[in-house]
């Protein structure tokens, strides 16, 4: 027996809180604003709470609610509103709305000095609703909204400081590399109406489920346009460069959406997809591939960055491509895991980062940071939980999530392990940087003087605490206990060969490279602080090329936005436009013209030219009569012309 | 036998005639020095009788009267009316227009007025004899109009050019009435309708078809017989341009209906093509040659010769549907004309100094009522539907379509689209704001009088009504169309000129 | 009816008393020289007086050729309205005017380059038409005489409208020619 | 019911009252604006009654009028409506008072001009949707263009004649052939009316050969007013020059409109064979404008090359011809409407604030405009088709169904360029709002004022309305004449109307 | 018929006739284009009405119509009517202008 749980207010409320706060906010005292910025996404994870407690209770999943009234109802075309309610988005709302809750209650002590406290907490708000909505939606189209909502929230957000050009050139940036994603969502749409005839997540799964034998083709086409829309939102490789410009945003927001949640909606969309992603091995194999490639790419930019923000950003773009991998082999339940507990460990990050920005009165550059241990030990300490656990030490929450990913990795064929060990790779230098950060951070003697830093209010020390408690204890459920939880939703993947002492042993493994990662931090950045520079400069160019990037803003730039912009100016511009069609609309009005002036000079003023003109009319009239044209004419085999003729 | 005195026949022009003896013998009662606008009064109210008189014609059995030298038919009358429409408006615009103590106002509303017997008799007249005095009268008076401020540069030049032109021409028109007397012995167009397709010599009928056809063309100012149109239009004062441009063109194009539809319709397989050509000539050069114009009044001399070939396009029409669109579109013309000379007028002044574009800029700005008036004429000489010109054109290429000239219609909106071009140049100057640089230091106070605010009512309303409700007028010219048909020979009328028969519609 | 095959009556003398063919020829062939003549002179005479006498020979040379045709009454109004008031017109104003010769001006190339090719046209297309048109017959000395009763009793019931009409026409050209021609109050406009 | 009858006349005598009205009495103050207020709002009202009171799954034209007007020839006035032109018409009634408050301020001087002409314009965008007689549709669509132009001259900003004569030729020559083919179809049939004329088309009874050309004649005529590329020379200049409330509804609607009614809908054999150029053509259009609004320094001529890359889209709705894509067609001609009267109201009103459109003097606004702000990057968001607003609808429609009943090519195509509609909205808001702030943005400068208010959050709720319901509308929009009215059609019959369709999309 | 028998039986052929008045007429056109006064223009144009007054009354001969004759005589008042009007115009031009160059009347002209 199925109750009703009221979703739909799971994105409403946030939705209301948006409206008022947004409307409304600007004439609101300060403390309604936070009251109902805070409200709404905590009535909403009590909506959630309730659900759970519900699915606990015996209630089947998956479980829906279909708005009575269609959306979209147009000749082939039918999209109802429906939202969905499974194991899947069952732990994506307790993250979202959970951590997504603890983060609006940072930020009330984080922003609480800033001009548009109660715009940016609508945007929060806004991007709450989008982002269950996307969570919730029983269909593409209808993901598809929060998929592009989260994506304006993210933009609005990013864009908050708008007066920082780059703040709003970041914010920019973000949506529309989010949109050649959308590209290939969009495409992926249109390909599952023409082959499916809905846009149905249920109906499509069913629809596979009763043709066993469909597999590749189309739907690896599909897949792959998925995919596409996959980087876009999750930053992977080659879309990825929108995120670390959108560290431009306030901290919270970074946490929230560039961390947490927003970012990991494209490992959400593959997983909820996945019955198609597992009728193509080349798909999959395409994001396994693209995970490991992403995860290794940013984790070698991450070491060499200077911005506490980018540093994180970057790191977490090397999660994500984790995930990725994770989804890559099938391992859906491990990157849903992941996705769960590095929703824990990086909201933390970010949150302690912005703690100690907001220490240090606003200073981001690592090199103007050091010994900030003592004057700030809450967020020292609940630091070092997320370093711990993103680092991937057991038991902290990082540590069982990645190597379930690992592990299964190793588990699929030598492609797998080639895999498998960029992702230890990964590991060493995910390590290594993060310790470098804690370190330049935390320890040694603080290398600016004229800041004072303090430690921040309890409004942002509790969520951190509570966030630090999760990324020690966020993993012990465990990947079996969480995969079979979630294996009716995603499916449970099947690893051969895989024995108990082989995981051990992997364990080991990376637990050992994340140890040296963190030896390699130590030695560098702690013992001999001058090392770290010493080997920038015994390797000129490799340095310069991380701390650029790879120059791929740059490479963008002149291959695909300068060329466009130069094409449109100067070939459509002036070639086409005003040259090519300009000019003959130009030259069509000379011809007129021309041949006005020209008749014209018929108007001689003369009257005896003109009496010449009669004479010429009298004389053309009389021939015209008189001359039998059709038997002159048919001499002339071209002209078979009805004219006069008598 | 026909009951109705003859003299009922041509009752509009009988009181036109004894109006303008009246203006004249007011005038010479009149002391001299005294102010004689009250002439103009007399006059208009002698055309405003004659018009009505003309309509109450309708009452009449479709005839012939005096042994068969004029007829009375829907057809007439449709252009009697409208022939005495347009003198009674250009008549109204000239008694504000006119200066009020020279220019011997006597004789120009006597002229006006016999300008318009002549007219009016030219479109009745069913013997090439009438036909040629009719026309005569009517240019003369055209003549002696056009150079009416004689003491200007422009005038009597204006007047020259016209009358040696027009008497050039004319003689065309008499050696082919010559011929084609030569080839029938006779000059009664129903006899000659007769007579004409079984005449021995049938090249004697062509070239006098194809001549009198010059003699036509060149009042109608058709291509290549247009030459003189922008020059007279410019020299002559403005409210006679209202006239000249309208009235004695009616007449000449009911005169040409009659000479192709009643007088040779067996040779339609020769004039259609040749009027076809004429058309598509008059139209694009008409259009082209007055895109770079600056003058105002040359402009809509090259205006009116664009025009003439749209009407001209009616005449590839069949029959009755041809001869109906060619009449409607020569009162739209008509009505259009006027009323944009009308304003034209007011806005420079009898005396004008050449009016040019720039001297309408900001016209709307000046004087509203003055730029709306002109921008909605101008709009009704684009085609704009809800004015006379959209229901012109459209009748006028529907016929051509309807005859099978696709190609013809095609070529005559094109023609129209060209034509907006600057028809447009002179609407947006007067929409325009006016700059302080521009200074409009040849502006003229317009005189806005009870007459000439009359005569531009008269002229939009005229517009209006054939833009909205065609119908009528429509359904006149459609009548008209049907009686414009040679009656079927008869033993007694083979040869000779007199028949007394009444005629069957 | 007007269509009576001949008009000549009985008690009505030839118009001319030497009634030969050969006459007749040269009658014709004089006037219709001195026509042609006096045409062209009308063309090369450079002063408008020489033009004017020329057109006077023209004209009554003509009346002469109507009167072979056996129109009488129009060779008499021919001599008396054309040659006699309309010509006095002309040289009237002639001498108003005082016009001289000729001006040497650049004159209309368009006047030579399409104006004589349509000329030439237009009198070939009619010479053509007249050439080849059949049973125009042709006129003696023998033929009868229009006379002016007959003419008259046509214009005077047949076609009285034309004649009454012309009176308008009449009217108007003295009306035009007052309103051109005098020098008059018109003038006091142009002071400002 | 007598309403019923007659709510077409009253939508047109109206606006026509209210224009002699305003040209009659003197032009003293806000007198005109008040009374153009008063005239549109009654109008709109009435509008409202057509969907209020249509009849869904009546088969033929609603509020039907057809009476003789002229008797030879035989033109009827013959107006009615049906789920094509329904919500048209009620667009149209909406734009009018919000043109009206455009013009509130920015109309400065001769009020009484333009609010006459305004209101004419009205009638004849009325006209033109309603008229079911091809005479009296053609009377309408001519006369559209004559309050336009002058307008355009009147109120241009820096060289309005140019642009006027620009903006009238472009449009008025086209319609020649039109005219012509029209007049070609009476000579044949001896009807204007539409319905008769589709039955005599669809009866084969025509000669082929000439209906080709008739067709085509009138393809072109509607392609140049859409404007499709690449006829779309005039649109950026009248854009430039012409005053907001003019600007905003000179596009699309009426070529679309006609496009779909008169070519599609009248010749159905015709209009699909020329479909894949008109395909391709509308593909074109969509990039080329958005590559070329991408490099423009006015934001009107952005707003232009913007509008040619939306009405591109509409285009490939209908040439797609899938039942799905003519929905979204209509759908995003409503929706386009709405938007691009709220961007040019906004733009407006920054241009009267700013006295510039140049979009580099512009810059950090934000702060000091925040809710003009607000409600540009919510129309921008629209325009880009951001889900929950309305854009996304019709896009996604037309989309789709041109990706599953077209070609896959061309949507990607197209989806490509509708991608890149977020760069530039997305630029022009940034450089026009954020940033540091311009010399511009110091100058005192009133925010939105309580009136502009009025006029854009309703339009704003709109937008987010017709995103998120747009069932409101699509089932009045697929009651429609002249194109096949079964469910699913991938394509139109080859001949006849009565031919069943196979599915769509369903493989 | 040659008109070599024409001369036998003393008739002149009303062809001939004809054929002068074109020629008259051609003249008179031609007159027309190269006279440079006003005056000995208009002459020309009085010479051309002559020609036609010639075709008329041959034609008039030939079908033994009255008519053809009054026709003429209908012209010859048109043209004395002319005759006054044109003068008069001649004389206003000359006032105006003081010449009566056919070729400097070209005020007005484009």
């Amino acid at each position: 027996m199925n109750e009703h749980l009221n979703l739909w207010l799971i994105p409403l409320l946030p939705f209301a809180g948006f409206v008022i706060n947004g409307l409304l906010g600007r004439r609101l005292p300060k403390s309604l604003v936070t009251a109902i910025a805070l409200l709404a996404p905590l009535v909403s994870f009590g909506v959630v709470l309730n659900a759970v407690k519900a699915s606990g209770a015996g209630l089947v999943l998956p479980y829906s609610e279909t708005c009575p009234i269609g959306w979209i109802n147009a000749g082939a075309l039918h999209v109802d509103f429906s939202f969905v309610f499974d194991q899947l988005s069952l732990v994506m709302l307790l993250v979202v709305t959970g951590v997504g809750f603890l983060i609006h209650i940072y930020s009330v002590g984080y922003m609480s000095h800033e001009e548009g406290y109660w715009r940016f907490f609508s945007y929060m708000n806004l991007f709450m609703f989008f982002m269950t909505v996307l969570v919730l939606a029983g269909n593409a189209l209808l993901m598809f909204v929060g998929w592009e909502g989260v994506g304006l929230a993210s933009y609005l957000l990013i864009g908050f400081y708008y007066k920082k050009n780059s703040a709003a050139d970041a914010g920019k940036k973000a949506f529309i590399v989010n949109r050649i994603g959308d590209f290939g969502f969009l495409i992926g749409m249109f390909l599952l109406l023409a082959n499916f005839g809905t846009l149905s997540f249920s109906e499509i799964g069913a629809k596979l489920a009763a043709s066993p034998a469909w597999t590749g083709g189309v739907l690896t086409v599909i897949a792959l346009c998925l995919l596409l829309g996959a980087t876009g939102k999750s930053a992977q490789l080659p879309l990825y460069v929108w995120l670390p410009d959108a560290m431009e945003g306030p901290t919270p927001v970074s946490a929230l959406i560039h961390a947490a949640t927003m970012v990991t909606a494209g490992v959400y969309m593959i997983a909820r997809t996945h019955a198609i992603f597992d009728r193509s091995p080349f798909a999959l194999s395409v994001v396994a591939v693209v995970g490991a490639a992403t995860a290794l790419f940013a984790a070698t930019i991450g070491l060499v960055q200077n911005d506490i923000k980018r540093v994180l950003a970057y790191s977490t773009i090397s999660q994500l491509g984790y995930m990725f991998l994770g989804c890559g082999v099938t391992a859906y339940s491990a990157a849903i895991f992941h996705l769960m507990t590095h929703a824990f460990f990086k909201a933390l990050l970010f949150l302690a980062a912005g703690s100690v920005i907001h220490g240090m009165g606003g200073e981001q550059d690592l090199r103007k940071m050091g010994g900030l241990r003592k004057k700030m030990p809450v967020t020292f300490w609940t630091m070092t939980a997320a370093v711990f656990a993103i680092a991937g030490f057991p038991p902290f929450a990082g540590f069982f999530s990645k190597d379930a990913i690992l592990y299964a990795a190793f588990l699929q064929g030598t492609t797998g392990k080639l895999l498998w060990f960029v992702g230890v790779v990964t590991a060493l230098l995910t390590a290594f940087y993060m310790f470098r950060l804690w370190y330049l951070t935390f320890l040694g003697e603080s290398r600016s003087h004229d800041v004072h830093p303090h430690e921040s209010p309890w409004s942002m020390l509790g969520p951190l605490s509570i966030l630090a408690l999760l990324s020690v204890g966020g993993g012990w459920i465990g990947i079996e206990r969480f995969g079979a939880f979630l294996a009716p939703a995603v499916g449970r993947q099947t690893g051969e060969g895989g024995s108990a002492q082989l995981e051990i042993l992997l364990i080991l493994l990376a637990v050992a490279v994340a140890a040296l990662g963190w030896f390699m931090a130590h030695r560098l950045y702690h013992q001999r602080p001058e090392g770290a520079a010493q080997l920038a400069a015994a390797m000129p160019t490799g340095y310069k090329l991380l701390l650029n990037k790879y120059f791929v803003d740059e490479i963008y730039s002149y291959t695909f936005v300068k060329p466009l912009l130069a094409f449109s100016r100067f070939i459509l511009g002036w070639v086409v436009d005003t040259a090519v069609l300009g000019g003959l609309a130009w030259l069509l009005g000379g011809i007129a013209l021309l041949g006005g002036a020209i008749l014209q000079r018929w108007q001689s003023g003369n009257l005896r030219s003109y009496a010449a003109w009669l004479a010429f009319g009298a004389a053309a009239l009389l021939l015209f009569v008189l001359v039998p044209w059709t038997s002159v004419l048919a001499s002339f085999p071209v002209f078979h012309m009805n004219v006069a003729g008598h | 036998m026909n009951s109705v005195p003859d003299i009922y026949r041509i009752l509009p022009e009988v009181i036109l005639t004894l109006t303008g003896v009246l203006v004249m013998l007011v005038d010479a009662s009149l002391p001299p020095g005294l102010p004689r606008r009250s002439l103009g009064w007399v006059a208009a109210t002698g055309t405003a009788v004659a018009y009505l008189a003309s309509i109450w014609q309708l009452s009449l059995p479709v005839g012939t009267g005096f042994y068969a030298t004029v007829e009375t038919s829907p057809f007439t009358v449709f252009f009697h009316a409208l022939i005495c429409g347009i003198v009674l408006v250009a008549l109204l615009l000239s008694l504000d227009s006119l200066p009020e103590d020279s220019h011997h106002q006597g004789e120009y509303y006597a002229l006006v007025v016999f300008g318009a017997v002549g007219m009016c008799l030219l479109t009745a007249a069913i013997e090439l004899l009438v036909v040629f005095i009719a026309l005569e009268i009517s240019s003369i008076a055209t003549y002696v109009l056009a150079g009416y401020r004689k003491e200007t540069a422009r005038g009597p030049e204006a007047a020259i050019k016209y009358f040696l032109l027009g008497s050039f021409a004319t003689a065309f028109l008499l050696y082919g009435v010559a011929l084609i007397f030569g080839a029938t012995g006779t000059t009664q167009i129903y006899d000659i309708a007769n007579l004409a397709p079984s005449a021995q010599n049938h090249s004697l009928v062509l070239a006098a078809l194809a001549l009198m056809l010059v003699g036509i063309l060149f009042k109608v100012s058709a291509v290549p017989f247009h030459v003189w149109t922008p020059d007279v239009y410019e020299g002559a004062p403005s409210p006679v341009v209202a006239l000249m441009s309208t009235a004695p063109k009616a007449a000449a194009f009911a005169l040409l209906l009659r000479v192709v539809y009643e007088m040779f319709p067996t040779l339609h397989s020769v004039w259609a093509p040749l009027l076809s050509i004429v058309a598509v000539l008059s139209m694009t050069v008409g259009n082209l040659a007055a895109l770079r114009q600056q003058n105002v009044k040359r402009m809509l001399a090259y205006s009116s010769i664009a025009h003439a070939g749209y009407l001209l396009a009616a005449f590839a029409g069949m029959g009755n549907a041809g001869i109906a669109a060619a009449s409607f579109y020569v009162a739209a013309y008509a009505a259009m004309n006027v009323g944009i000379f009308a304003v034209v007028t007011v806005v420079s002044g009898y005396d004008e100094n050449l009016p040019m574009i720039q001297d309408f800029r900001g016209l709307i700005y000046r004087s509203p009522l003055l730029g709306g008036l002109l921008i909605f004429f101008l709009a009704s000489l684009v085609g704009i539907p809800f004015t006379g010109g959209f229901f012109g054109k459209f009748y006028s290429f529907s016929a051509a379509v309807g005859g099978g000239a696709v190609w013809l219609a095609i070529i005559g909106l094109l023609n129209s689209g060209l034509a907006a071009a600057y028809y447009l140049r002179l609407a947006f100057a007067a929409a325009q704001r006016p700059s302080d640089e521009t200074g409009l230091t040849r502006s003229y106070e317009p005189r806005a009088g009870v007459a000439v605010i009359a005569a531009l009512l008269f002229a939009v309303a005229a517009t209006l009504i054939l833009g909205i409700v065609p119908g009528d007028v429509l359904h006149a010219a459609q009548t008209g169309a049907h009686t414009l048909q040679p009656p079927p020979p008869t033993a007694t009328e083979v040869i000779g000129i007199a028949t007394t028969q009444p005629r069957v519609p | 009816m007007l269509h009576e095959p001949s008009l000549s009556l009985p008690g009505f003398a030839p118009a001319l008393p030497v009634c030969d063919g050969t006459m007749h020829l040269i009658l014709f062939v004089l006037f219709a020289g001195l026509c042609l003549a006096g045409a062209i002179n009308l063309l090369l005479q450079s002063h408008p007086i020489n033009s004017a006498l020329s057109l006077i020979v023209v004209m009554t040379s003509l009346a002469v050729l109507y009167l072979l045709l056996g129109a009488e009454f129009l060779a008499a109004a021919q001599v008396i309205v054309y040659a006699g008031a309309i010509m006095v017109l002309f040289t009237f104003v002639v001498m108003l005017l005082n016009a001289g010769r000729e001006e040497r001006t650049l004159g209309s190339r368009v006047a030579r380059a399409v104006g004589f090719p349509a000329v030439v046209t237009i009198l070939g297309v009619l010479a053509t038409v007249i050439l080849r048109a059949q049973g125009l017959g042709s006129a003696s000395l023998h033929d009868g005489i229009t006379s002016t009763e007959e003419l008259s009793a046509v214009l005077f019931t047949k076609l009285l409208l034309p004649f009454e009409v012309t009176s308008v026409l009449i009217l108007i050209a003295i009306l035009g020619a007052v309103a051109l021609a005098r020098h008059g109050d018109g003038e006091r406009m142009d002071g400002k | 019911m007598a309403i019923n009858e007659s709510i077409l006349t009253w939508i047109l005598l109206v606006p026509l009252a209210g224009a002699v009205l305003v040209a009659l009495l003197p032009d003293r103050g806000k007198l005109p604006a008040w009374l153009a207020l008063l005239t549109s709002l009654v109008s709109f009202g009435l509008t409202l009654h057509l969907p209020a009171h249509f009849v869904l799954g009546q088969h033929g034209f609603q509020y039907e009028i057809n009476r003789p007007w002229i008797e030879n020839p035989a033109i009827f006035y013959h107006v009615g409506v049906d789920g094509l032109s329904l919500w048209l018409v009620v667009l149209v009634g909406l734009l009018a008072p919000v043109g009206v408050l455009a013009s509130w301020n920015a109309i400065k001087d001769r009020r009484k001009v333009f609010y006459a002409l305004f209101l004419v314009q009205q009638t004849a965008m009325f006209g033109v949707f309603i008229s079911l007689d091809l005479m009296v549709y053609y009377g309408f669509w001519e006369l559209s263009l004559v309050p336009m132009a002058i307008l355009i001259a009147m109120y241009g900003r820096k060289d309005g004649p140019k642009a006027a004569i620009k903006f009238f030729l472009f449009t008025f020559i086209p319609s020649a052939p039109l005219l012509v083919a029209i007049l070609w179809l009476y000579a044949r049939t001896g009807t204007f009316d539409f319905v008769e004329l589709r039955l005599l088309i669809d009866s084969g009874s025509m000669p082929t050969g000439a209906l080709w050309w008739v067709a085509l004649a009138f393809l072109f005529a509607f392609a140049v007013k859409v404007p499709v590329f690449p006829l779309h020379g005039w649109l950026a200049d009248t854009f430039t020059e012409a005053p907001v409330a003019m600007a905003m509804v000179v596009a699309g609607k009426l070529g679309l409109y006609s496009m779909l009614r008169f070519h599609v809908g009248l010749f159905p054999v015709q209009s699909r064979a020329v479909a894949p150029i008109l395909v391709a053509l509308a593909v074109i259009g969509i990039l080329y404008g958005a590559c070329l609004a991408l490099v423009q320094r006015d934001f009107w001529r952005l707003l232009a090359f913007a509008a040619i890359s939306h009405l591109s889209l509409i285009t490939l709705g209908i040439y797609g011809l899938t039942f799905t894509g003519w929905d979204g067609a209509i759908y995003q001609i409503l929706n386009h409407g709405v938007v691009d009267a709220a961007l040019f109201l906004l733009l407006g009103i920054l241009e009267t604030r700013y006295a510039t459109s140049q979009i580099a003097a512009y810059g950090g606004l934000a702060s000091r405009v925040p809710q003009t702000a607000t409600l540009f990057v919510i129309t921008s968001l629209a325009m880009i088709g951001l889900p929950m607003l309305n854009g996304f609808v019709g896009e996604f429609l037309i989309l789709s169904s041109t990706f599953t009943g077209v070609s896959h090519g061309w949507a990607i195509a197209a989806t490509l360029g509708v991608i890149l509609g977020a760069a530039y909205m997305l630029w022009l808001v940034q450089r026009l709002f954020y940033g540091p702030e311009s010399e511009l943005a110091m100058r005192p400068a009133a925010d939105l004022r309580l009136g502009e208010l009025a006029v854009l959050w309703p339009l704003a709720i709109l937008m987010l309305v017709m995103g998120l319901a747009p069932a409101i509308w699509i089932p009045s929009i697929e009651n429609r004449i002249g194109i096949p009215a079964l469910k699913g059609s991938t394509a139109l019959p080859a001949s006849s109307l009565s031919v069943s369709f196979q599915g769509e999309g369903q493989q | 018929m040659t008109p070599a028998s024409h001369l036998l039986q003393q008739e002149i052929p009303l062809t001939w006739y004809l054929l002068l008045s074109a020629a008259l007429f051609s003249l008179g056109v031609i007159g027309f284009l190269i006279k440079r006064n006003l005056i000995t223009v208009f002459m020309s144009i009085e010479l051309m009405l002559n020609a036609v007054n010639l075709s008329f009354v041959t034609f008039a001969h030939q079908w033994h119509m009255v008519k053809g004759q009054i026709f003429v005589f209908f012209v010859m008042m048109v043209a004395a009517a002319e005759a006054a009007v044109g003068l008069a115009i001649i004389i206003a031009v000359f006032r105006a202008r003081t010449t009566l160059a056919v070729d400097r009347i070209d005020l007005m002209k484009l």
